[in-house]
């Protein structure tokens, strides 16, 4: 339903000028052939641009892997790296089994349900392929991670497993449904002539809100909920940085993120053989606004980053790579909800402002004592609702109108002179986003809570989780060959906790 | 290579009314033509991108999962796997594999790239082959780690990547292969030939098998299994490695299965429907990821129950062992098969690791048991679970399919047969080989040199310095001294982590 | 930037005879443009993907490379190359190398992509052009790696990618630059152009000519010589962290080379024929592939002989050797001839290493050597070996080829041309830089800060924290505290080799 037909009877009618339907239908007949062929074409290539799209997606799992592990001390390692792999895994049998039929079935604005797409039955259709299901797939498992940030280090690992299966598997495809699929109560796209929110819906085009602000409201009522790691505000009640084991680890998650982001936001057009005018070859055409979307959002990261560093140097007196790291995310976060819509210059401001958006939640974080190991809820619930405001200050009318076409007139940002109303709709999206995670996440963690399901003993904690219950430390850089001396060396690094040299902080 | 998407004949009669309706018909068919190259060889050459990332995968993988003292061998051997299976695949490999024509056993021309391309081949298949070679290369360098002289690891590395894996691949994948399921030449075996798409025989049991007898013939690392004969584990010495490996593996997968229809430019069917080769090539990497995933999981719990705690080394594994399995009848199952896949194949490689246990046999990363034990399950369930209508669209019509799924026991036969083919094969030419290298003292190292690491005995250090010292001439004896003193292993070691 | 696949006005006379043929042709034609450009764009764009994954691989082998005291610095100026990169190449790098129409040396339209995109460039040729650009960078920073202030990083990375890089791409890749092969305006040089294709002057000399005047003026790190000039190596912390930066440059230079063609949908000779620009994409791909295989292979058996060990950090430099010597004619030469290629690149960089130690010359990463010396082999390279036929694929018909290959000496005059006026222009420029920054005490840290770490001093501590310690403030003086104790560079070194 969504492709390009190259040869339609009414189009060819329009351009050949009046009284000319016989013509037209004349011309068409004669090239259903190549007409078909081109339908083929297009199929194989916008496929091919959405399956390397989700590759790239998926490859961010692999930088969240690493910026978590680096993110946090030695003991917690392979715990945090386990709920990574899992995240994937469980994500992707709970999203095979009925996150996407949430999503994309039926009709309901409010969530999909029906016989169709649940465990993939009577999959694909017209509608939705394969390679689609797969993108989609890749962006539920890249809420979970997000989560699974916020509540490192101090987290039972079966709460891991049964808010991920919830996350991926109900609230995240839930939002997706209200914002993404045609039907959705707040689309910006809704399919046939359904009234939009605000005569203009939700453009919230990669997911600052869908993704990250689900992501890292969830982590933030299981962080607030845990409380800090033991240690991180000391008596008086000072902030105390428990740095993480390794720079490298986290350089290297924030690149493969960045490399995936390409990914997320130029792949979530889904399609790239669309022609903006009337397909009369001209060079314009959704290749142009896929390409000006990887430089947004290399622009916004980018700003972002020098902004962190600038401001942090001022600030805190040194060069930190930890911090420029979550500031190019930051910037990430933001755009990917505008990063089609904004010209490039806007992208500028976006990733400058998210920088300060970080930096004053992580001041309030310390205020009241919310500790996140990763600053998840800070980063891409902060800088994912700044984004969302954004594209509703700054979407280019002209954007707007190439990528939702159909319905001239809509409103656009409120500073390119575009009106309030795009306002009004994602201050909505913030809102009701804010309140459905609330809603689900919160009592859940407060069962799990309830439950003793959540936290990890005090002794667990101290001692470190891989230790107690992962079968062992993540790094063994000596080579010892009996497991009597490993044990011993084992319960030594129990005993040395609460040493360390000053200087590290 | 490419579909013949546009036919001249085809689009001619549609074009009655022009003066010259045949050249507008071949105007417009090359233009198709054209177009059907270009996006075909673009889905080809990004998945072979993806193919070679997992050679980084295994590197990784491999690096993590070996004792620090050996991670400079192990990591060599991983970047020679692909520079020296670059040039023999280049010089000979790729001819043996795919020269036709040629007989049912192996392949004749092309030698050098002589007279390439062709209208069948192109570079971008050359490269996707050679990324595929390499890595059945990787597979068995993880069997051996840690004991094994390098220069037989260049010795067996040329020689499976240049031969034995070559031939293997002529056999299942070449038009001209005996029991190729596309063969042009002869009568099908069992009218079905082999269905193992992507090389769960092809690739991971041919790795695996040469591991096992590599590993078999060298015996177990000092020390993994103690005197009164327990298994002891020899951790490796970093699981963020291991992390690492396995999830750009994963990633490299969408490679190698998806990239496996080698063209995308298809409509199944009806022309101009919306159903075609993407949607099987995105149906591949669902099945892909959920077997994945599924092994993940079965791993997890199962290895909860067994051993009683949490493991992110055996998960990472056990995910590795799901897509081994799967990536044979990843193209022609349901999804939901999929699924099921991956639960075996997490059991089978619990089962061939208790094995390993019990006769002693020592596999550092547990090579053959995943991917000989995984891709040997995952040839059996092609044989039981491939539907008919997906067998017909990949490789045509009226053939045998899945036992299970009413298409008879003909499939399964000539799985089993690869297998047996396979495994014989490869234990005549890999075993002679290793025993051979053995015979002239060229396998193993000494056992001073395994106690001490080869790092350091042959790679000029050790992989790591954490402590920074810019004068290394001076006060031996402190704390780093005795980490790394060739007697190691018996050495108190003072760092706790 | 896309080809005419189709022509309305050839397409035309064939439909003669149709009603309303013009506006058949034009309408049919019309789509098979939109498709060409998606194609294309597709292509171009995850080209750019991997380049920009090579910045991912410049971060961890600088990283693996220097000593943990400075990991934090170095990883913070890669992450700083791409992000300030990205600003200064928007708003006026791209301007001065693309920004057309413009003299022979510089551009100058499109700041911060005022009136883009154009029939001409799209915004995936900007992203594009800009991951190349951020390595440029990239690779000086390996130069002047543990002994440069940071902000004099954040200066001459600013200006290498805003000013001096873009100046260099206008010269030899945007059509009025004065030396380019597919300049539009006015004479070719020596009848040819310098066919410079993916960068070995163009991205890799610059870069390395760059660190090459940073390195020699800032004088080695502390420790390097000793007192009697001996050369001391001082090994980079993380072997794993180097295998892993390289196997992901390798990766990305599958977006470098095979990229750098931009379009795919192009058929050679006439359409519908199996061969076209997506053949040529593929054999730079295997050229690329093999001249970094057989230069690793090289350094691994010649620095066996000379060094009496196998050396996997070597292999690495190896290979990126043969790379950065094959970028500049990986599209016009054979797949024998780039073994050629990657063979002599490997004795060229041993070669200059042995020169670099004689000079007291100190470069943590072999930057300058390997990109300045290979880069610069690699365009003599293209000069002598250039095959006629593919010269005249990707450039255009009736010019010089390669001197070995039959075509005379004008192309290797240009190449020639083009090693003099890249030296000199950076030389110019960044050797006044540096000399600038070192005149007003911004270029070298001090001694203290040397020897302590910049990571400690400037960074806000240590890059590793292996032992987990919840409460810092107690039990100081453990080992781990002489580790990185400020006073580092004067504790004594216990490690053995």
């Amino acid at each position: 339903s969504q492709i390009i037909m190259p040869c339609s009877t009414t189009e060819l009618a329009t351009f050949l000028g009046s009284n000319t339907t016989a013509a037209a239908v004349y011309i068409c007949s004669r090239f259903t052939a190549a007409t078909t062929q081109l339908a083929a074409t297009t199929y194989a290539v916008d496929s091919t641009f959405l399956l390397f799209s989700a590759y790239l997606v998926f490859s961010m799992q692999v930088g969240f892997a690493m910026l978590c592990a680096g993110s946090v001390r030695a003991k917690n390692t392979m715990n945090i790296m386990l709920t990574n792999v899992l995240d994937a895994a469980t994500g992707a049998l709970f999203y095979y089994l009925f996150g996407f039929a949430f999503s994309f079935a039926g009709t309901h604005p409010f969530i999909g349900f029906g016989h169709r797409y649940f465990g993939l039955r009577q999959f694909p259709d017209d509608s939705f392929d394969f390679p689609f299901f797969l993108y989609q797939w890749s962006f539920a498992i890249a809420a979970a991670g997000i989560a699974s940030g916020s509540i490192a280090e101090r987290t039972q690992f079966v709460a891991y497993l049964i808010y991920s299966s919830f996350l991926t598997g109900f609230v995240y495809p839930v939002v997706a449904r209200w914002f993404w699929s045609p039907h959705g109560w707040a689309s910006a796209g809704s399919a046939g002539s359904e009234r939009l929110l605000f005569g203009s819906g939700v453009i919230d085009f990669a997911g600052s809100g869908v993704v990250h602000m689900v992501g890292g409201i969830a982590g933030l009522w299981g962080a607030l909920i845990e409380g800090p790691r033991i240690g991180r505000f000391d008596h008086e009640g000072r902030s105390v940085v428990l740095r993480g084991h390794s720079a490298s680890l986290v350089v290297l998650g924030t690149f493969l993120l960045w490399f995936g982001w390409y990914g997320f936001n130029p792949g979530s057009f889904t399609r790239i053989l669309v022609p903006y005018g009337n397909g009369q070859g001209d060079f314009y055409g959704q290749w142009s606004a896929v390409g000006r979307t990887a430089v947004t959002t290399t622009l916004a990261g980018c700003t972002g980053a020098l902004t962190t560093l600038f401001g942090k140097r001022v600030l805190s007196g040194h060069w930190n790579v930890m911090d420029v790291c979550n500031g190019l995310l930051a910037g990430f976060a933001a755009i990917t909800s505008g990063c089609s819509v904004v010209e490039p210059w806007a992208a500028i401001l976006c990733g400058f402002m998210a920088a300060w958006v970080l930096i004053g939640c992580n001041k309030l974080a310390i205020r009241f004592k919310y500790d996140d190991p990763l600053e998840a809820a800070q980063l891409h619930g902060g800088c994912g609702a700044w984004g969302v405001l954004f594209t509703a200050l700054f979407a280019s009318e002209k954007y707007i109108n190439e990528i939702y076409p159909g319905r001239p007139g809509r409103p656009f940002g409120l500073f390119v002179g575009g009106g309030g109303r795009l306002l009004a709709a994602h201050i909505v999206q913030i809102l009701a986003v804010t309140g459905w995670v609330s809603l689900t996440m919160g009592p859940l963690f407060l069962t799990l809570h309830k439950l003793r399901l959540l936290r990890i003993s005090p002794d667990d904690e101290m001692a470190g989780m891989d230790l107690t219950r992962h079968g062992g430390f993540a790094y063994a850089y000596h080579d010892d060959e009996d497991s009597n001396k490993r044990f011993r060396i084992q319960m030594d690094n129990m005993d040395k906790s609460g040493s360390a040299p000053p200087g590290f902080d | 290579m490419s579909n013949a998407i546009c036919q001249a004949s085809e689009l001619l009669p549609l074009l009655g009314g022009a003066t010259n309706a045949t050249a507008a018909a071949t105007y417009i068919c090359d233009r198709f033509t054209t177009v059907a190259y270009a996006v075909d060889n673009t889905y080809l050459l990004f998945s072979a991108y993806l193919v070679f990332a997992m050679q980084l995968g295994f590197a990784m993988l491999c690096a993590g999962s070996v004792r620090a003292k050996n991670t400079m061998n192990i990591m060599l051997t991983n970047v020679l796997d692909a520079a020296a299976g670059g040039l023999s695949y280049y010089l000979f490999g790729y001819a043996f594999a795919f020269g036709g024509p040629s007989n049912g056993f192996i392949g004749r021309h092309s030698f050098a790239l002589h007279n390439f391309p062709s209208a069948s081949f192109d570079f971008s298949f050359f490269l996707y082959q050679w990324a595929f070679a390499i890595a059945a290369a990787g597979i068995t360098s993880g069997s051996i780690a840690e004991r094994t002289q390098f220069v037989a690891y260049l010795i067996y590395s040329s020689f499976l990547t240049g031969f034995v894996y070559p031939v293997v691949s002529h056999w299942f994948w070449s038009a001209d292969g005996w029991a190729s399921p596309t063969r042009t030449t002869g009568k099908l075996l069992f009218g079905s030939g082999v269905i193992d798409f992507a090389g769960s025989g092809v690739v991971h049991m041919v790795g695996g098998v040469a591991g096992l007898w590599g590993a078999l013939i060298e015996g177990p690392r000092i020390g993994r299994f103690d005197r009164s004969g327990r298994s002891v584990v020899l951790r490796g010495h970093s699981a963020s490695l291991v992390v690492l490996g396995t999830f750009l593996l994963w990633f490299g997968w969408y490679g190698f299965n998806p990239g496996s229809f080698l063209t995308i430019l298809k409509a199944y069917g009806s022309p101009g429907g919306y159903y075609g080769q993407w949607s099987g090539i995105g149906r591949t990497a669902v099945t892909t990821t959920l077997a994945g995933s599924t092994a993940a999981l079965t791993t997890l719990f199962s290895k909860r129950l067994l051993v009683g705690h949490w493991n992110v080394t055996d998960v990472c594994n056990g995910l590795l062992g799901g897509f081994a399995a799967i990536t044979s009848g990843c193209s022609v199952v349901e999804p939901w098969a999929a699924i099921v896949c991956g639960f075996v194949a997490s059991w089978v490689l619990i089962g061939l690791n208790k094995l390993a246990e019990k006769v002693h046999y020592d596999d550092p990363l547990e090579a053959a048991q995943l991917h000989a034990g995984c891709g040997a399950w995952g040839l059996i369930f092609t044989g039981l679970f491939a539907t008919k209508h997906f067998v017909e669209e990949v490789y045509g019509s009226d053939r045998p399919y899945g036992l299970f799924m009413g298409g008879g026991g003909k499939l399964l036969a000539a799985q089993l047969i690869q297998i047996l083919v396979v495994f014989g094969w490869v234990t005549f030419t890999m075993g002679s080989l290793f025993l051979g290298l053995q015979k002239i003292q060229l396998l193993r190292i000494s056992s001073n040199d395994e106690m001490a690491g080869m790092d350091l005995t042959r790679h000029g250090g050790f992989a790591y310095l954490y402590n920074d010292e810019d004068d290394p001439s001076q006060k031996p004896g402190s704390f780093m001294m005795r980490r790394v003193e060739p007697s190691g292993g018996s050495t108190p070691s003072p760092t706790p982590y």
